[in-house]
């Protein structure tokens, strides 16, 4: 029983964390620079969500307006701050995303304020399924992250427009001569990775609560599970976000929980020094 | 010639940033065409290219593709307009498949990709061989005719390729130029070919431009070039002949 | 108003200790640090342990920052085959790994209370304990300053920025790029921890929630608003992350229509679109291609 | 000697964990300033408050406290809520021979006090700990389980609640500690459920309680639990609904029929119950009749002033302008604030604390039980 | 004349794929030996087997008569053996000159200890690097090169610096893969005089090349690799003639 409540938690997790740590991954893969702000986009995503529930909005309807709210926000801000620096190498955009990170992270709270807020929904009792107890929201959690996950998959790997994202990926300059225009991939990666970060924020916040520090919180754990999946391969943050989240609640079993994260951690360096680079081995 | 030329480049001045690499290069492509750009390294002959593609702003003179200007088109405009481009180096996507490097040669130009594929795969039948592998583990040779073939996709009136025969075997070397020339003879393109390996390379040649410190210094047909021994001497290392 | 003057000025400097430390290691040598805190922390605790059994400054000091060194070279060594991102996620959860040490482990560092009482050095004759201290930092980080500056010019600075470039090429030519490696991290642990003994000594208490990942992060920003590899532009980039993070505190004085709250978050977000600001002006466009 | 307006630095937590009670320290403070000033002042001098925000973290409280005292000149500052900001910034104000009234409740608070300079409104987690056991006792409970955010009064209020619990005859049966940056709580809730515990304790701030009771809901799991007053707020109630029902606060007491909260609640609003709120009100209320006694702004002064004018001996006043009439009449005065009695034992901690339990129905909070004097 | 580099039974696969094949053959001291066959023969793998790149499977490899099949890259370079990568590894940041003055061994101002020391000896040994540095550069043609980042060099430019680092260092066997590739025919020629006389030297050299006319001209054997195995070797108008090699490597022409 209590095992199968732990993966039960750790399908969750692994399901929250994947979407945003994709958006790192995507964004990294494409553009080659860590973006820090991407947390911080998932708090603004569920403060969105929040605002839009405001109006009487169904939660996933609020969800998903929030979601494409956000990617224009991303992608506002990749057009009017990171443009300028997009030959400039890494070190300017990860600069700049620390920036934007302050701003956002702060504008939530100038706007929204410190507390603990909530979005209106009832908690709901819990169904059984298979032998596992899990809760209706829960289940949609993780039927969301599988969905989007296998959709950006897919769209990756089977139409133009994602070979396109793949080809500008591992040679930028090569995908200019076939007529790729880096800018509108560009654009096109930084709203979908507004759009993951808010769906993963908008989640977040129904299984815990809405805060200015909600991505903050998770910055170190989405880092991680997008490092050990191979910047840059979306079937990696999954799989990293799978292997943390069994990993962080299985601990539990041996370890005081106050050292769930760490724990996690030192399972991620251990895979990493079998693997270096990664569950997935991203090309360049 | 001038009334058959499809690309013509005059006066061509570019360079990187403050750095001015050429000083006023012109030269003309007519359909059907090969020509072969030789000089020394560092001569400017990759950043003409480069620029005859669209990835360097000319700082001065004038590009034309059939009639048309094209000097300040963009990369993508140009691949519409028929005008195909492999680089010297990188010139494959390294994560992706044989298969999907040549769809991504289709990727701004219309066209059915099943049916260039296989006229492709016809010109350049090696790729069959290695058609489902990714092509960053391909060998040298095997990457030129990937990249080769990405750039046939689009069905090109004028190719540019930068050096294509860059550390491929005499077999290798053959055969893609072997493939050069039947690209130019059954499909009437136009080939601009920048070469080290210039003996081979003006075997297949018509006419040859020689470039050295970003400017035009000789030109002529590709005979008259070989027989040149000036020429020989300065530019071809003239050495004892190989056949 | 000039006490409030010196007290920005020690933390500045402290700062720019650490901040030379990441220098070396991430600027010049290319190993990707994100868990600088880390060493800071380890060097902060020591001095704090140590001056709670009465170890004299100096000495504590010296200690703290050996300990930095040593667990610097420890993960260096550690992670031989990992090299740019995946360093960083070791990093990374190393100073995870240590925050959680020293917020669990109350045997070994008063668990989350943290320690306080810590001693700070004696006065200079004929100032007070503050420009004391402030003189303290500032020679300590005067003679960093020197050494880094060196390492840069001299050859084993090409090394280490060769290693940035291409540790394979450096391994051809028969370097040994793990004692590099381990030498760069270990040098910018030591700093790390140098400045986290300073730091343990200026502030008296020191608590686990003070290593939090965002001391990296700021220091990471000063290293990368500097040029890399520079440790002029690192420590200049450092007081200005100080006087920013800092001078906006003066703000509030000025700004009486927002509550504290607000204003906290204005000071911030100020903060931020003034990293953003300074990134434009110095990196922004320049040659469109 | 000096004159002018008295400056006194709030330094308080408008960000962070504590930033709610921040806020609400804030406005009551204001409250009690605006009461002070209009009544002419102590030593017919204004007050002015000089604003900080310690972020509820130690460094920036440092930052904060150093402005406070090196720029504005503030002759006290009052209002250190976490305890690791109290424990950070007492150093600091304690060697410019300032006073300092925290809000915080960690025992090792009483280390640092070594001048007498520190007094602290806020009961001891001790006191905590032991009010939670002597509750849990009087319903007749006997297995406990502990789930734990890790942060300095979680420990200290543990171990006085295991002992004081022991001692009733109960049993702990199990004590998790967890981090606050933890995305799903089942894993734990699961854990210290699976020893079907009477109820649970949870040591923490809102944030996690929230997610632990939605957590706990939602996996179907059902216990009572039993948290500390200062981590719930209105929202959490409306925000965990039914996962909230039940729900056992153990607050700090405050004295609910003294005029001093009543005066606060009216300018504040009914619908709340202000336990910090009051703590701040009753700490620039003490500062000021401190500063009239001592006749002095003087630091050393007013750490002994502060203990003459809270009692327990003397007329008993309970509001500012009473006291400086008593005090101008030559009479030793013991204030009665809004928090409580307030009197202080020897390390300036309040000596006997009440509490009051309350619990959550149908998303609304009523008292159910008091728990009064609980001693060291 | 003594075998300075024996490789016995070496095997390595890449996943599906046997690059290397129980491959075997030695290399003679002081001599110039040639390295031929296809593309994707597995020459360049077999480098990296030698210099300790890429770990070999099965097999031995003996440098100067010891084993050094399970030493470690630098160790190998240690040893005197260095290698050029066949596609450039520059140090693109860094200048030419740079590059060059990274190669030399134990330098003393490459330790920390130095940087406590007066600077005196550091400058004296830099100024020597530097000496030795521009000899080399003037060798390969690179000299108006120094202090330019060796990013901005064209692609032949690319292939002469990797041969100039290797010419820093004084090794006793030289691995170079494709010096020539890319590189302007004049200066080919100017290159096989260079080799010939680091060859002259006393440096062992062994030369991956698709250029026929430098194997005919400089080499004194030549091996010819294809599908990870040595199919002939001998000398360079052996294998000319050799029908194996006529069909697998050179095209069917009769040279
Ligand atoms: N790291 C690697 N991972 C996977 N396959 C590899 C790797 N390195 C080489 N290969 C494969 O091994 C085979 C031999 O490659 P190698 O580079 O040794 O050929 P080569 O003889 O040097 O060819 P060329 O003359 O074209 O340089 C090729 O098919 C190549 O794709
Ligand atoms: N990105 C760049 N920025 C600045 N200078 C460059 C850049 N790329 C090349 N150069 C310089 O421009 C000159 C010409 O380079 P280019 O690549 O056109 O030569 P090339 O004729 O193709 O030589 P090779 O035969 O060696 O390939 C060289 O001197 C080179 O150093
Ligand atoms: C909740 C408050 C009483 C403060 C609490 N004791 C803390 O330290 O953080
Ligand atoms: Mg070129
Ligand atoms: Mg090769």
């Amino acid at each position: 029983m209590e095992l199968k409540i732990y993966l039960v938690s750790a399908l969750v997790s692994a399901a929250i964390w994947s979407l945003p740590a994709a958006a790192i991954s995507l964004i990294y893969g494409v553009l080659r620079y860590p973006n820090f702000a991407i947390p911080e986009l998932m708090t603004l995503g569920a403060y969105l969500t929040l605002l839009l529930c405001g109006f009487g909005v169904p939660l996933w309807v609020a969800g998903i307006f929030s979601a494409l709210l956000t990617g224009l926000v991303a992608l506002a801000l990749d057009q009017t701050v990171f443009r300028f620096v997009r030959r400039a190498g890494m070190l300017p955009p990860v600069l700049l995303s620390l920036g934007v990170m302050l701003v956002v992270q702060n504008f939530v709270r100038f706007v929204w304020g410190n507390g603990n807020l909530q979005f209106p929904i009832t908690p709901m009792r819990p169904v059984i399924l298979a032998g596992f107890i899990i809760s209706p929201i829960q289940l949609i959690i993780i039927a969301t992250g599988i969905a989007i996950l296998g959709a950006i998959f897919l769209s990756l790997r089977f139409t133009e427009f994602g070979r396109a994202i793949r080809a500008t990926s591992t040679n930028p300059e090569l995908a200019v001569v076939t007529g790729v225009q880096p800018e509108r991939v560009y654009a096109a990666v930084l709203f979908v990775a507004g759009f993951l970060s808010a769906v993963g924020g908008t989640v977040l916040a129904t299984e815990t609560s809405l805060n200015p520090l909600l991505g903050w919180r998770v910055l170190i754990p989405l880092f991680a599970v997008a490092i050990l999946g191979g910047l840059g391969s979306v079937v990696g943050a999954a799989l990293a976000a799978l292997l943390v989240g069994l990993a962080s609640e299985f601990s539990l079993l041996i370890l005081p929980s106050s050292y769930k994260t760490a724990l996690a951690f030192l399972v991620l360096t251990l895979v990493l020094l079998v693997r270096p680079s990664g569950l997935i081995k991203s090309g360049s | 010639m001038s009334g058959t030329a499809i690309l013509t480049a005059d006066a061509l001045v570019a360079g990187y940033g403050e750095m001015q690499i050429l000083h006023g290069v012109s030269l003309e492509l007519a359909a059907g065409e090969i020509v072969t750009v030789i000089g020394p390294n560092g001569c400017g002959k990759s950043t003409l290219l480069k620029t005859l593609a669209g990835l360097l702003r000319p700082q001065g003179g004038r590009i034309e593709l059939n009639g048309l200007d094209i000097t300040n088109a963009t990369t993508r405009d140009r691949l519409r307009a028929g005008l195909g481009y492999v680089p010297q180096v990188r010139n494959v996507f390294g994560t992706m498949s044989v298969e999907e490097n040549l769809r991504m040669g289709l990727f701004a130009v219309p066209g059915s990709i099943k049916d260039r594929q296989n006229s492709v795969r016809e010109i350049l039948p090696t790729l069959a061989e290695y058609w489902t592998a990714t092509a960053g583990k391909l060998s040298g040779g095997q990457q030129q005719v990937v990249a080769l073939g990405r750039a046939l996709m689009a069905s090109p009136t004028v190719l540019l390729l930068d050096e294509p025969s860059a550390g491929l075997s005499p077999k290798a070397t053959s055969e893609v130029f072997h493939h050069i020339r039947e690209i130019s003879n059954r499909q009437g393109v136009a080939v601009l070919l920048v070469e080290q390996n210039a003996h081979k390379a003006l075997e297949i040649s018509d006419r040859c431009y020689i470039l050295a410190e970003g400017r035009n210094q000789i030109d002529g047909t590709a005979r008259s070039i070989l027989n040149n021994p000036v020429v020989g001497k300065i530019y071809l290392g003239a050495y004892g002949e190989v056949e | 108003m000039i006490d409030y003057a010196v007290s920005i000025l020690i933390f500045a400097c402290i700062y720019g200790l650490v901040a030379l430390g990441l220098n070396i290691q991430w600027g010049l040598t290319g190993l990707i640090n994100l868990g600088q805190v880390a060493f800071f922390a380890v060097g902060a605790y020591t001095f704090a342990l140590l001056s709670k059994i009465g170890m004299p400054f100096p000495v504590g000091v010296l200690v703290a920052t050996l300990t930095g060194g040593g667990f610097g070279a420890a993960v260096a060594m550690f992670t031989p085959r990992l090299r740019e991102d995946y360093l960083a996620i070791v990093t990374l959860g190393f100073s995870e790994f240590v925050r959680l040490i020293l917020l669990n482990e109350k045997w070994l560092a008063g668990g989350p209370d943290g320690i306080a009482g810590i001693q700070r050095p004696m006065t200079i004759a004929g100032f007070g304990s503050e420009v004391s201290f402030l003189i303290i930092v500032v020679v300590t980080l005067a003679i960093a300053f020197a050494f880094t500056r060196r390492i840069e010019g001299f050859p084993i600075g090409r090394t280490l920025r060769a290693i940035r470039e291409d540790e394979t090429v450096v391994s051809s030519v028969g370097k040994v790029t793990l004692a590099y490696k381990t030498r760069a991290f270990m040098l910018g642990a030591a700093l790390a921890g140098l400045g986290g003994a300073f730091f343990a000594s200026y502030l008296s208490y020191i608590s686990p929630d003070m290593f939090g990942p965002n001391v990296s992060i700021y220091v990471l920003a000063a290293v990368l608003i500097g040029r890399q590899g520079s440790s002029v532009a690192t420590l200049a980039s450092t007081a200005l992350v100080a006087l920013l993070l800092e001078g906006t505190r003066i703000l509030k004085d000025y700004v009486t229509f927002v509550d504290g709250v607000e204003l906290a978050a204005l000071r911030l977000m100020l903060l931020g679109i003034a990293l953003i600001a300074i990134v434009a002006v110095r990196y922004g466009p320049r040659r469109a291609v | 000697a000096e004159d002018g307006d008295i400056v006194v630095g709030a330094l308080m937590p408008l960000s962070g964990a504590g930033g709610p009670f921040g806020q609400e320290m804030l406005a009551s403070a204001k409250v009690a300033l605006e009461e002070i000033n209009a009544a002419g002042g102590p030593l017919g001098r204004k007050i002015k408050l000089v604003e900080e925000n310690d972020e509820t973290n130690p460094e920036a409280a440092v930052r904060a406290a150093r402005k406070l005292v090196d720029v504005d000149k503030v002759k006290a500052i009052f209002g250190t809520w976490a305890s690791s900001v109290t424990l950070a910034v007492a150093p600091i104000v304690q060697e410019k021979g300032l006073v300092l009234f925290s809000n915080s409740g960690a025992s090792r608070i009483t280390e640092i006090q070594k001048k007498g300079h520190v007094y602290r409104l806020e009961p001891d987690d001790l006191l905590f700990g032991k009010a939670y056991a002597e509750y849990a006792a009087q319903q007749g409970w006997k297995r406990a389980a502990v789930l734990g955010l890790n942060v300095p009064f979680t420990q200290t209020t543990v171990d006085a609640f295991k002992q004081r619990f022991n001692e009733r005859g109960g049993e702990v049966t199990s004590f998790v500690t967890y981090n606050e940056d933890q995305t799903t709580f089942s894993t734990e809730v699961a854990r210290v459920l699976s020893d079907q515990p009477d109820f649970v304790h949870i040591s923490g701030y809102e944030p996690d309680i929230t997610a632990i009771l939605k957590a706990a809901y939602q996996a179907g799991l059902s216990t009572r639990f039993f948290v500390p007053g200062f981590a719930v707020s209105a929202d959490l109630i409306k925000n965990a609904g039914p996962a909230a029902d039940g729900l056992l606060l153990l607050e700090e007491g405050v004295s609910e029929e003294s005029p001093a909260y009543q005066r606060l609640a009216g300018h504040l609003g009914k619908d709340h119950y202000y336990s910090f709120g009051a703590q701040a009100y009753d700490e620039l209320v003490l500062l000021a009749l401190a500063i009239e006694a001592a006749k002095s702004t003087d630091g050393d002064a007013l750490a002994k002033a502060v203990r003459e004018v809270s009692g327990p001996e003397g007329t008993r006043v309970t509001s500012f302008a009473d006291g400086v009439a008593a005090l101008r009449r030559g009479e030793r005065i013991n204030y009665d604030g809004a928090s409580g009695p307030l009197d202080f034992d020897a390390n300036g901690n309040i000596a006997k604390a009440n509490f009051r339990v309350s619990q959550v129905k149908d998303g609304k909070t009523a008292p159910v039980g008091k728990i009064s004097e609980v001693q060291f | 004349m003594k075998e300075i580099l024996e490789i016995k039974c070496l095997s390595r696969r890449f996943g599906g794929l046997q690059a290397v094949n129980k491959c075997e053959f030695s290399v003679r001291a002081h001599s110039i030996t040639g390295l031929v066959g296809p593309n994707g023969a597995g020459k360049s793998t077999l480098f990296n087997l030698v210099s300790g790149f890429v770990r070999p499977d099965s097999g031995e490899i003996r440098f100067a008569g010891e084993r050094i099949d399970t030493l470690s890259a630098h160790s190998v370079a240690r040893l005197g053996l260095r290698r050029t990568f066949q596609i450039p590894r520059e140090l693109k940041q860094m200048t030419v000159l740079e590059n060059l003055l990274l190669v030399p061994e134990n330098q003393f101002g490459d330790r920390i200890v130095s940087v406590l020391s007066q600077g005196k000896r550091v400058r004296e040994e830099e100024g020597k690097n530097l000496q030795i540095a521009r000899g080399v550069l003037e060798m390969v043609g690179l000299s108006e090169k120094a202090t330019h980042q060796a990013a901005l060099l064209s692609g032949g430019q690319k292939k002469l610096l990797e041969l100039a680092r290797c010419l820093m260092a004084k090794p006793k066997l030289l691995l170079l893969d494709e010096p020539t590739a890319g590189v302007n025919p004049t200066l080919i020629r100017h290159l096989m005089s260079v080799l010939r006389r680091v060859n002259e030297s006393g440096v062992t050299l062994l030369i991956i090349e698709h250029n026929m006319t430098v194997i005919m001209e400089l080499c004194e054997r030549v091996i010819v690799m294809d599908r990870g195995q040595v199919i002939a070797a001998g000398s360079p108008s052996a294998i000319q003639s050799n029908k194996q090699v006529l069909e697998a490597y050179l095209g069917g022409v009769s040279a």
